[in-house]
């Protein structure tokens, strides 16, 4: 059981059993737009300042959108325990891990997919600085969310009030990120200052909680 | 002046709520033993 | 070691009483922002013990990931709990100070920010430890004590760069430090280091003794067990 | 049962979940090629003592050593495990399930996959063509299916959790064969239930558990206790 193959595996299972059940993408993309028009009506979008704080909304849009898609990361391997039998078979946990983690980061750039032309469409965004900079800034935003969000949505999975304590646990330790991309979008957005550093420290965040979360997954996974 | 007795006080009523959680959890603690001796 | 707990309760008394002595009417008067800049020597000592709290906690952390053993356990439970009260001080007397100075109540300076993240954090690391219903919550706990110091330097970084951008005030040292004022500053930290070492030591034994009891209780259960079949 | 060395061997093992103790010192030795029945009722700690033995969960005192190995990790490729729930993707059907499960025990050869999920559910008596979800299958056909998930990887070690806990007759009678048949075989089978009479005839050995011990071994299911 090779590492890439069990990955392989696990991530097609997952999202064959995401599209063959097509109804939680579904619920998430009208969630996903509800948040998009409630964000609309709450923060003015004809306001020139609007333009400044669009990339602090459109993350915690996202953010949002990513925490409620991350409580069900384990949702169908605790119906019927299949955890267990995962963890009965010789195959390692970090594939199980990353097979997750990417499963939840399609998941979630599928919504951000959605959610992004809404509001550019709504807030009139132009970007001033260099567009092609929002790649980069929206997959390492998201991975780092994601990459956490697995992890602590494994690791609630034994506390009392699960789909509050991912949030909890999630949030104090992904304030750099959120810095680093709420920044990094402004900083494009107005076209006044570089993104560059704020990437960087994106970059820097995703390679460090990769790594970790590598490295102690299976510390939490036989965590009985 | 009175900025500052604020932040002194505050800094102390914070050690001393927490010196307070501690000596109520002593106590509780103290009874369960008490239960468990007899 | 028994007889060294009244030794440490009675220095750390001196030491705070002397600290507070010379905090408030020996040190100079600061010229510009006057006796309220006498917040500086309880404010900035605190931060210093709550940030050496938490880098206790990491390493109990990360022996108790290699040892497993109890003892680096009830040291990372213990470092977390006193290290976010000494946290909660300095998010207190921060504003106390800013408010009479810049006329504000917060800001994004960069000790207090970093100060309140790391209070964030170590609070979560407190509720995961409550809310756990696994047997292995040490270890779950553990684990995420290690994010949670992994986080530290990039949230300095991040915060940095931040307030480079956006500059604001800045609460702390402001120029220079007079040599008398730095002596006080290091008497108040010293004062503050005992202080945290005793409520510690006093929280460990604490947790020490309830885990006994908590031992004994199920073992009550154990023998009431086979006592009643 | 003299010089075969020990499949299992549990040293005093105490589980304790918080302040409730579910195993209080087990000590045995489960010999290979062995049916074991372990009964007692809820709370004795048959399925902690199981949970145990698969390695899902670490004993808080004691020392338990499977095949051999004293990390169970080691040995996994070589257990086979069923529990109460069905360990099974509802969503998908029998053999989707068993090819994911296949993947993970090193089975990666399409070829040699499927023959071997042919196999193994045509060995519990279900049609490996059916295409419904595992969701829609009757109790019964989902705990054979989940009987055909264990004996994926040809296990050497056999733990069953109720595996008929509310099947029907048939299908239990058709299952208690095929668990002899397995013993036969030379594999060592330790089988949790509530229904211990659907075994009687086939088992070696019953072990009786109360409040966390061992309380008797027997080799008839009268006469305990």
């Amino acid at each position: 059981m090779s590492f890439l193959a069990v990955t392989r595996a696990t991530l097609a299972k997952d999202l064959r059993l995401e599209w063959r059940s097509k109804d939680a993408i579904n619920a998430m993309l009208f969630f996903s737009l509800l948040v998009v028009v409630i964000f609309s009506f709450a923060f003015d979008p004809t306001a020139e300042e609007s333009r400044r704080i669009a990339g602090g909304l459109i993350w915690v849009a996202f953010l949002f959108a990513a925490v409620v898609a991350l409580n069900q990361t384990w949702a169908r391997e605790l119906r019927n325990h299949v955890l267990d039998a995962y963890r009965v078979s010789p195959a390692p946990a970090d594939p199980l891990f990353l097979a997750k983690a990417v499963g939840n980061f399609i998941f979630v750039i599928v919504l951000e997919a959605l959610m992004a032309p809404l509001f550019i469409i709504f807030y009139k965004l132009r970007p001033l600085g260099p567009a092609w900079e929002l790649l980069p800034i929206a997959v390492l935003g998201t991975w780092a969310l994601v990459v956490n969000g697995t992890f602590f949505a494994a690791l609630s999975i034994r506390t009392k009030n699960r789909e509050i304590m991912l949030p909890l646990l999630l949030f104090p330790i992904s304030l750099p990120a959120l810095l680093g991309m709420v920044n990094a979008t402004t900083a494009v957005l107005t076209g006044e200052e570089s993104a560059k550093f704020w990437i960087a420290l994106l970059l820097a965040y995703d390679v460090v909680f990769t790594i970790a979360c590598l490295l102690l997954f299976e510390t939490i996974l036989e965590a009985e | 002046m009175n900025y500052l007795i604020a932040a002194y006080i505050a800094t102390w009523v914070i050690h001393g709520t927490y010196l307070t959680i501690l000596a109520r959890k002593y106590s509780k603690i103290q009874r369960e033993i008490k239960s468990l001796k007899k | 070691m028994k007889r060294g707990f009244p030794i440490l309760a009675i220095v750390t008394a001196l030491l705070l009483s002397f600290g507070l002595y010379e905090a408030l009417i020996v040190a100079p008067t600061e010229r510009t922002m006057g006796d309220v800049q006498r917040i500086f020597y309880y404010h900035v000592p605190s931060a210093w013990t709550a940030f050496l709290l938490f880098l206790i906690n990491f390493v109990a952390s990360v022996t108790y990931l290699i040892r497993r053993n109890a003892k680096a356990d009830i040291l990372a439970l213990v470092s977390a709990e006193v290290g976010v009260v000494f946290c909660t001080v300095v998010l207190v007397t921060g504003p106390i100070w800013a408010r009479p100075v810049w006329g504000i109540w917060w800001t994004w300076d960069l000790r207090l920010t970093l100060t309140l993240v790391l209070w964030l954090i170590y609070v979560s690391y407190l509720m995961l430890r409550r809310f756990s219903t696994s047997s292995q919550t040490p270890v779950m706990a553990a684990v995420l004590a290690v994010f949670g110091a992994l986080d530290v330097p990039l949230v300095y970084f991040s915060i940095w760069f931040f307030r480079t951008q956006h500059p604001s005030p800045v609460i702390g040292d402001g120029g220079s430090l007079d040599p008398r004022m730095a002596h006080v500053l290091l008497i108040n930290w010293a004062a503050f280091l005992c202080l945290a070492w005793l409520v510690c030591w006093t929280r460990y034994r604490l947790e020490v003794v309830q885990r006994e009891v908590e031992e004994a209780q199920s073992l009550e259960a154990l023998l009431e067990g086979d006592g009643s079949r | 049962m003299s010089g075969v060395s020990p499949i299992i061997v549990a040293d005093a093992v105490i589980k304790q979940f918080g302040r409730f103790a579910a195993l209080r010192g087990v000590t045995a030795d489960f010999s290979p090629g062995r049916l074991y029945v372990i009964l007692g009722d809820n709370g004795a700690g048959k399925t902690t003592l199981l949970r145990t033995i698969a390695g899902l969960s670490q004993p808080t005192r004691g020392t338990i050593s499977v095949l051999g190995a004293k990390e169970v990790k080691t040995v996994r490729s070589q257990i086979g495990y069923m529990a109460h729930p069905s360990l099974l993707y509802d969503e998908m059907s029998g053999m989707e399930n068993l090819r994911y499960f296949a993947g993970l025990y090193g089975i990666e050869d399409d070829a040699v996959a499927e023959k071997r999920c042919r196999e193994v559910i045509s060995l519990v008596k279900l049609d490996p063509g059916l295409a419904r979800p595992v969701g829609q299958y009757s109790q019964g056909m989902r705990q054979r299916m989940s009987l055909a998930r264990a004996l994926l990887n040809d296990p050497k070690l056999l733990l069953l959790d109720e595996p008929f806990s509310n099947v029907d007759s048939h299908s239990a009678e058709e299952m208690a064969g095929l668990l002899a048949q397995m013993r036969d075989q030379g594999k060592t089978l330790l089988v949790v239930t509530h229904q211990p009479a659907i075994l009687e005839s086939v088992a070696d050995e019953f072990v009786w558990m109360d409040a966390g011990k061992i309380v008797d071994r027997t080799s008839k299911l009268r006469g305990a206790q």
